[in-house]
């Protein structure tokens, strides 16, 4: 098992280079930073020493392997909006708010769909069935901006239930939470509905029927742990997914995490930080699949990573 | 390790005539509204009753005609600009499909092509294609197209080949795996066993075998990019005005949820109907397909 | 024990069953048809028949395991005097898995894969005997005792992925007599496994009945089986009981025709003693009755001094990599130094169970997988030095036709151009000509030229397989590869087949190198037939040499275990062996063991065997 | 915690309900004030934007502070006399204290002020470096000395680049410290910042001016505006800026809050290229676009009514601008069309590029498509280019980038009427986008940029502000007003010069 970790991190290596490159050369084509730090009364004469500073005089392939040095040291540059603050720092400082929307976004998502999915499958073609599917595909067709903007509407306006926007009061997650896990918890519930419906016809649930066992206990004991795979392959798929997602999310509830940084780094071509949250968000993503893998091998006794 | 290639469900090659294909109410429901609204993109000029783009004045943020204060001159209304609310949608349908529709064909075009390559003959190519579906699936999406658009601008052609560029991966991961799976398959090995050319068998037997999961993939892929314009729209990157885009009108008709809710309602609703739509005809699609449900 | 049977009242009494699924259209339509019989205390019926005679939807409509919602089961069914069919159904889960207990066919798909063995079979006690967790360990390990698993206690934990097909069968089996039921239903559940596994598993069930005191019933389409074990017997087909009676009036005296087809389409092993050629098999025509085909004996000749295909050495390993560096940590010895020829017109056999490197041979000759090392020479030229075009060309001589008819045809290609493709490929004919070549070929096979714009699933298995067939003899192959190739057919249809493959040995001067599990096929059709075991040659000489004085143990183990269809022959009481079939994996830089042929007879080679094999002679 | 979170969740409702019902903002004597963005960090001297601006204020104080009128007033100076053409002695307040206790003294003026003057590499350097030493007289005393005569010197020091910090504090913990940790000696100390979030400040207890009645203020930064609005109307923060216009009257009728106009002096112009080879080159085609858009209408329609039409730079509360270019404009369609005809132009027959950003002014997009519908109405063909602000500002920042019209909004960091033109001068940022060059209009602005006396100075800038207005080399189109949102619980007014100065707020009294 550690072998097989270790292997999987050592194949991460070329995937992050290819990450750094196309995340490089993007930004580097794009326009020049030095007027968007130096703002609207910039003069030509600072322009151009901050260029110089920033050895963005140098031919692009140099500055690259210039960046990668860097990054190989830690050093992950700086941030032009900030001040010139170590853009590690920026980004890692945001990384716990967005992993607590993740996070709740996860356990909303898990939490709508394991019901519904279960009671959509047991339920097939019957009222029950038809409302999880709707409810589920209505989720998937709803963009996640336009679901928060409502959110905020009906229970943070009207009715006053959780605050609207920010994230320092106990129940700030609760809106963006849901916002975020709405996508994938409809996504889930299709998935576990499908999955537990095909897992259903599969002969050792035939065999469990067989040894006279009931419903729920074939449910629960024989057909949520087989269906579990596909429930957990759709989380992993989705671990990028729940992190293009806080993007949009937190610029709705102004959320201060990486996503909410990420737009602002953008706007302002923050390409330290830009690339920071790419690089950083790719080990993430990337860190998620790797327990869903793992969790795989819990879930599944057949699959063995040694 | 778990065998990820294959998207559950989705998996085993399909052995379906047309007539076999028993249209759903959902799937019936689904085909008619795409109907509606292809026809409304086709036939957007002759259907439109006003120019899309040209504010009206003196008729702004005019409700719609069955509401209080309507007006029979604008059945959906006017938005703040007093541009003709139905005008837009009817315009707004050739965006939504044309991003929705050529972004997957290009995107599947690449994914089909990268899968059929990387999974037939395996080796340091497959390393290498693969290796570019896991560095794109590693960066969040929506950052890369931000950072794309925000690059290289935001014209509708540049959206649409970077949504081809970006979005592929799913395709290529798919096909890949039914051809591994297909690879097995007694059939591929007969065609190879009576000399036909590698390329031939890929292309003759191996290809239409994986049209079915491809559709699937595609239908439902249309409707998440036709989101994801709404989306990259909210976040400031979508296509840029004049041009009409159904996602750009529900992102800039959030700002009159409470006031004016028709602005964002209709938008929102034509886009929900599309996408479910879509949804049920991939699932329409995903059933039929299915070999275990073909009898 | 039948004499017992007939006094006492039965366990399970069925009357005038009927089973309707709802179809695509909507309606109900029905599989079983008024289907009557009974079975007695400690009594075993089987139920033959072909696939889609409605056998299995028989057993589980006794279950109640079909889905209410588009399922209809009506008659009687009474277990013991209950009616089962007016049981609720929280009723009818206390009798299951508690008075009838049901196998299954595929132990590799019915055990859940995610759950340890041993809890798998206590969750049947703690559901019907209320056991506590710790009693139901305990007793799970004496059921895992009693299924002769060698160390039981220790497999409680296992999972079944872990265990081979025979043993999950086992555990299948210490499932279903957990709790003692009266009526054990055991579908096809001998079917997936090898010959020796299937003798294995048979003994073990007749000697767990005769233990517990169980009913069977017994649904098999191996009437070999049914010789073997029932002691009365229900024929049926297309959803009625054609026939029911004791085994052995069945066999001696099939009253019904389908039954007479079903017992003259059964190669039996030991049926061609003293017959030189193969030979074709008796096939009764269903439809008409007493049409009887007079079997004919064959005489294709292996003319010629030359061989056409000659094997030397040949090698053929898979690396199996694991680790940190994915370094080849093993390696599977698929076929291991093999050698052999064939001669034009010739059939040679290779026989053996799974895992013994038949098809790997079969797919090496070809050269559908790369072999290790090794000479293969066709006609004169060496195959291993062909390459790309070449090789393709070299495809010509030698076709394949695979096991499963269903997977062998590109489902969306019709059957006109999947016979099509490889003379275009090959440039043979062009224009209007190839069009007339498609219609020959399958006329040829049986099939109409009408049947060229359909495709493959409009046909039945058999109808496939003879397309494939058309196909493999498009480009005038000198030898065809035959993997499996009637193995997944019914008896009746395999009989056709295998009719087919002979009759165009005859006209065309095919070779073919047959490949099969089955030795009872094998010795119909051979002229001679090389015993495979894991990766090597244990046994090869002329087909009546082989099967008549079968010199290696391995072979003669083989010849054993085969079910004779024959009630007369039974009761030859087999010893309860629990022994496993190896694996060919070995570890990196294993040297295989350097093989000593000893000539028996002229060209009856067998390989002098070690340790291994010890007294089991 | 999360499981916590999530058992507990319903009392938590009720009880979280009964809290928002029963406690407002106003009564926790807590203010939060929101805006859309953030502050870069609390560099006074890097940064370029008003609206960090206007969160800076409550931390630090000038020498000279403008008044709600916009009037300069004593701030840490207490008077301030002309000493000669080129210097100006301060007197210093007494007793004032920054946030850690220390005393504030000449020094600190000293190096307050000679950093961004001598500083080329921070952002505000181009507002100070007239300015060429501060003299320390006493601790109480200092006479600031500048290369010229610079008239508008206490426009220079009435801004928050020349706000006074401790010396000693920025030499202990450097200015990358300071950045994230500032002192100054402003109403409010800070407390804590939350990059994109919040920046949170107590009161401070020894300001000269007295405490300030909030004990806490809060600056929360909330991108989305309809998240913003909910957030006023839930009593999520008191103040918010930018209220989008259509939410006026739900702002209003709410009974939570209401609104108030927000004086810009932010312009709206267009920017035309008139270069060789480009059609607007012709006089006549600017004129006629000049004369073909109607901006009482744009105002109307795009701007929902906020904003004054204007043909200058030009606002009220800015010092030496030729009022007469406010409220008012020149609409004249048929006119347009016979310039266009006598320039050669058809109808239809020109087309010309209008580029703008999208989202970084309000309503940028729905200008610009007004505008196009405008000029289109009397035959100009426009092609509309929205894009993104970082797109956009790399696309015309360059010379000679501008295609043909380009939408620039245009702020007064220096609140005087040659901030608003000297950047026009040949050779200057603007006039590389428009490639107007006018020896005259150089002249009078470097005359106004040395001339002390007030009246010849105005004169000056007056006759440059008409002769620019008249080159038509850029459009001007109205004077932005903002829309700020503020709880009925508190009484503030907010001043022109568009900061959120929050001492002078105080919860209304009813």
């Amino acid at each position: 098992m550690i072998n097989y970790v270790i292997w999987r991190i050592l194949q991460m290596i070329p995937i992050l280079l290819g990450v750094t490159l196309i995340v490089f050369v993007l930004l580097r084509v794009s326009g020049d930073p030095v007027l968007l730090m130096l703002g609207e009364d910039a003069q030509p004469e600072q322009i151009e020493a901050l260029r110089l500073a920033l050895g963005l005089n140098k031919p692009l392939y140099q500055q690259y392997l210039m960046y990668m040095a860097d990054l190989l040291t830690g050093d992950f540059g700086n941030s032009l909006r900030y001040n010139g603050q170590p853009a590690l720092q920026v980004v890692l400082e945001r990384l716990p708010a967005t992993a607590s929307l993740a996070a709740t976004g996860l356990l909303f998502a898990v939490v709508i769909s394991l019901p519904a999915g279960i009671v959509a499958a047991l339920k097939q073609h019957r009222m029950a069935d038809h409302i999880a599917s709707s409810f589920s595909i209505l989720g998937q067709a709803m963009p996640n901006f336009w679901l928060g903007i409502m959110l905020i509407l009906i229970f943070a306006v009207t009715l006053g239930w959780f605050p609207v926007s920010g994230s320092d009061k106990p129940l700030s997650v609760v809106l963006p939470g849901l916002t975020l896990g709405s996508g994938l918890a409809a996504m889930l519930t299709r998935m576990l509905r499908s999955s537990l419906l095909e897992v259903m016809q599969q002969d050792y649930i035939r065999t469990a029927r067989a040894k006279g066992l009931s419903q729920s206990t074939i449910i629960v004991r024989h057909a949520l742990r087989n269906a579990a795979l596909s429930y957990l392959t759709v989380i992993g798929l989705e671990a990028s997914a729940l992190m293009a997602g806080a993007v949009v999310t937190e610029q709705v509830f102004a959320w201060p995490g990486i996503g909410l940084l990420a737009i602002q780094a953008i706007n302002s071509r923050d390409m330290a930080v830009v690339q920071t949250i790419v690089i950083l968000s790719s080990v993430i993503v990337m860190s998620m699949n790797l327990i869903v893998d793992i969790l795989y091998s819990v879930v599944d006794p057949r699959i063995q990573h040694g | 390790m778990a065998d990820t290639e294959t998207l559950p469900g989705l998996s085993p090659p399909l052995v379906v005539p047309a007539r076999r294909l028993h249209l759903s109410p959902l799937a019936a429901f689904g085909l008619a509204m795409l109907t509606i609204f292809v026809l409304m993109a086709v036939l957007a000029p002759l259907l439109a009753p006003y120019d899309p783009t040209t504010p009206n004045l003196r008729a702004r943020l005019v409700p719609p005609m069955w509401v209080a204060k309507g007006s029979a001159d604008h059945i959906l209304g006017t938005d703040h600009l007093g541009r003709d609310m139905l005008s837009r949608l009817i315009y707004g349908s050739r965006i939504a499909l044309s991003v929705g529709f050529l972004g997957v064909v290009l995107a599947s075009f690449i994914g089909v092509s990268v899968g059929l390559i990387a999974g037939f003959w395996r080796g340091p190519v497959d390393s290498i294609l693969m290796g570019a579906v896991n560095i794109l699936l590693a960066i969040p999406n929506t950052l890369l197209y931000l950072t794309v658009l925000a690059v290289f601008g935001q014209s509708l052609l540049l959206m649409i080949i970077v949504i081809g560029c970006i979005n592929w991966t799913t395709f290529a991961r798919v096909v890949r795996g039914e051809v591994l799976s297909l690879k097995e398959r007694e059939f591929i090995e007969a065609s190879r066993s009576i000399g036909q050319h590698p390329v031939v068998t890929l292309l003759r037997h191996v290809l239409p075998n994986v049209l079915g999961p491809i559709i699937v993939i595609a239908t439902l892929n249309v409707a998440a990019l036709i989101i994801l314009e709404a989306s990259l729209s909210f976040l400031g990157f979508g296509v840029q005005p004049p041009t009409v885009t159904w996602g750009r009108m529900l992102a800039d008709g959030r700002n009159y949820i409470a006031t004016a809710w028709w602005l964002a309602a209709i938008p929102g609703l034509m886009i929900t109907t599309l996408t479910l739509s879509l949804i049920f005809i991939g699932d329409w699609l995903r059933d039929r397909l299915d070999p275990r449900n073909a009898s | 024990m039948s004499a017992k049977a007939e006094t006492a009242s039965p366990v399970l009494f069925v009357k005038n069953l009927s089973t309707s699924f709802r179809m695509q259209d909507g309606r109900f339509h029905k599989i079983v048809k008024d289907v009557s019989f009974d079975v007695g205390p400690r009594e075993t019926v089987a139920l033959v028949g072909e696939s889609g005679s409605g056998k299995s939807v028989t057993a589980l409509s006794i279950m109640r395991l079909l889905a209410a919602s588009n399922s209809r089961v009506e008659g009687s069914i009474q277990l013991g005097g209950t009616e089962l069919l007016a049981l609720p159904e929280a009723k009818m889960q206390a009798v299951r898995g508690n008075e009838i207990a049901m196998i299954f066919q595929e132990p590799m798909t019915s055990l859940n894969p995610v759950l340890p063995i041993g809890s798998q079979i206590a969750e049947v006690l703690t559901r019907h005997r209320a056991m506590s967790q710790s009693a139901a360990h305990a007793e799970t390990i004496r059921l895992l005792e009693k299924v002769r698993i060698p160390e039981a206690r220790s497999r409680f934990a296992e999972y079944p992925h872990r265990l081979s097909g025979g043993m999950r069968q086992r555990v299948m089996i210490a499932m279903a007599l957990a709790c003692r039921p009266k009526l054990l239903i055991a579908d096809e559940p001998t079917t997936a496994l090898d010959v020796t596994i299937q003798a294995q598993t048979l003994a073990l069930i007749k000697a767990l009945q005769d233990e517990d005191g169980m009913s069977v019933l017994f649904i098999t389409h191996d009437m070999g089986v049914v010789a073997e074990i029932a002691d009365r017997t229900v024929v049926m087909f297309k959803g009625e009981a054609v026939e029911v009676g004791r085994t052995e009036d069945i066999f001696n005296q099939p009253r019904h025709p389908y039954s007479r087809t079903l017992l003259s389409s059964v190669p039996k092993l030991g049926s061609m003693t003293g017959v030189p050629e193969p030979m074709r098999l008796p096939v009764f025509e269903t439809s008409r009755e007493n049409a009887e085909t007079v079997p004919k004996a064959r005489r294709s000749k292996p003319g010629a001094d030359q061989p056409l295909l000659s094997v030397r050495n040949l090698t053929t390993r898979f690396d199996i990599r694991s680790g940190l560096l994915r370094r080849v940590s093993g390696r599977v010895h698929a076929v291991e130094n093999v050698s052999f020829d064939i001669m034009p017109g010739e059939t040679l056999s290779l026989v053996g169970e799974s895992g013994c490197g038949k098809s790997t041979t079969g797919r090496s000759v070809t050269r559908l997988v790369e072999p290790t090392s090794g000479e293969i020479r066709l006609v004169g030229t060496d195959i291993m030095e062909l390459n790309g075009r070449a090789l393709r060309a070299m495809r010509r001589n030698v076709q394949m036709i695979f096991q499963d008819p269903f997977a062998s045809l590109d489902p969306r290609t019709t059957v006109g151009a999947a016979v099509a493709e490889p003379i275009l490929t090959h440039e043979l004919e062009t224009g209007p000509h190839v069009k007339e070549r498609v219609a020959d070929l399958l006329r040829r096979v049986g099939l109409g030229p009408d049947v060229a714009g359909r495709y493959p699933h409009e046909f039945s298995g058999g109808q496939r397989q003879r397309i494939c067939i058309a196909r493999a003899l498009a480009l005038d192959p000198k030898l065809i590869v035959a993997d499996e190739a009637v193995s997944a057919l019914d008896v009746s249809i395999k009989a056709q087949v295998m009719n087919l493959l002979l009759d165009l040995q005859e006209t065309l001067g095919l070779a073919y190198l047959f490949i099969s599990h089955d030795m009872a096929v094998v010795e119909r059709v051979s002229h001679r037939v090389a015993v495979m075991y894991l990766g090597e040659i244990v046994e090869i000489g002329p087909r009546s040499a082989v099967f008549e004085n079968p010199q290696h143990p391995y072979t003669r183990k083989l010849i054993a275990a085969v079910p004779i269809p024959d009630p007369a022959r039974r009761g030859v009481k087999r010893p309860l062996l629990s022994d496993e079939i190896r694996s060919p994996v070995r570890p990196t830089g294993y040297e295989p063991a350097i093989r000593v042929y000893r000539e028996v007879s002229p060209g009856h080679f067998v390989q002098q065997w070690g340790e291994e094999w010890g007294n089991a002679a | 915690m999360k499981r916590r979170l999530f058992a507990g969740m319903m009392p938590k409702v009720a009880a979280i309900m009964l809290a928002s019902a029963g406690l407002s903002a106003a009564q926790a004597r807590d203010l939060v004030v929101a805006q859309g963005i953030d502050v870069p960090g609390f560099d006074i001297h890097n940064h370029s934007t008003t609206a960090v601006e206007a969160i800076f204020v409550n931390i630090f104080d000038y020498l000279v502070m403008r008044d709600g009128k916009g009037d300069l007033q004593p701030a840490l100076a207490t008077s301030w006399e002309q000493v000669s053409d080129t210097a100006m002695r301060f007197k210093l307040r007494e007793g004032v204290l920054f946030h850690n206790g220390k005393e504030l003294k000449a020094e600190d003026v000293k190096f307050s002020i000679e950093r961004p003057a001598l500083d080329k590499n921070v952002m505000q350097n181009s507002f100070y470096n007239t300015i060429k030493e501060v003299e320390i007289v006493n601790d109480r005393e200092v006479i600031i000395h500048t290369k010229g005569p610079d008239p508008i010197l206490l426009n220079r020091l009435s801004r928050i680049g020349s706000g006074i910090v401790p010396k000693h504090y920025v030499d202990e913990v450097g200015w990358n410290g300071f950045a994230t940790r500032p002192i100054g000696s402003g109403p409010f100390k800070f407390v804590e910042w939350k990059r994109d979030d919040r920046v949170v400040m107590e009161a401070f207890d020894k300001h000269w001016r007295g405490r300030p009645v909030w004990d806490k203020l809060i600056h929360r930064t909330i991108p989305e505006d309809s998240t913003r609005v909910g957030e006023l109307l839930s009593g999520g923060v008191d103040i918010a800026t930018n209220i989008p216009s259509q939410d006026v009257e739900r702002v209003n009728s709410s009974g939570k809050a209401v609104t108030k106009p927000w004086q810009s002096f932010r312009v709206m112009t267009l920017f035309a290229n008139m270069k060789e080879g480009s059609p607007l080159a012709d006089p006549r085609v600017r004129e006629a676009v000049d004369l073909a858009i109607d901006e009482k209408a744009l105002i109307d329609t795009a701007m929902s009514g906020l904003g004054v039409p204007v043909r200058g730079s030009v606002a009220p509360g800015l010092s030496a601008v030729p009022m007469d270019l406010h409220n008012t404009y020149l609409y004249d369609p048929d006119r347009a069309v016979k310039l266009l005809t006598d320039a050669g132009y058809g109808p239809g027959q020109l087309s010309i590029k209008l580029q703008g950003p999208s989202g970084r002014y309000a309503l940028d997009v729905e200008m610009m498509e007004v505008i196009a519908v405008m000029l289109e109405a009397v035959g100009i063909k426009v092609e509309i280019e929205a894009l993104e602000w970082s797109a956009y500002q790399s696309r015309i920042w360059e010379p000679n980038k501008i295609e043909g019209l380009a939408l620039i909004g245009h702020s007064n960091s220096l609140q005087d009427g040659f901030h608003a033109v000297q950047r026009a001068r040949c050779g200057y940022e603007f006039s590389k986008k428009t490639g107007w060059c006018d020896k005259r209009f150089d002249e009078l602005v470097n005359q106004s940029a040395v001339t002390v006396d007030p009246k010849k100075r105005d004169e000056y800038l007056s006759e440059a502000f008409h002769r620019l207005t008249d080159s038509r080399s850029i459009l001007f189109l109205f004077q932005v007003q903002n829309i700020i949102g503020i709880n009925r619980a508190v009484a503030w007014d907010p001043s022109p010069d568009e900061q959120l100065w929050m001492f002078d707020a105080k919860p209304a009294s009813n």
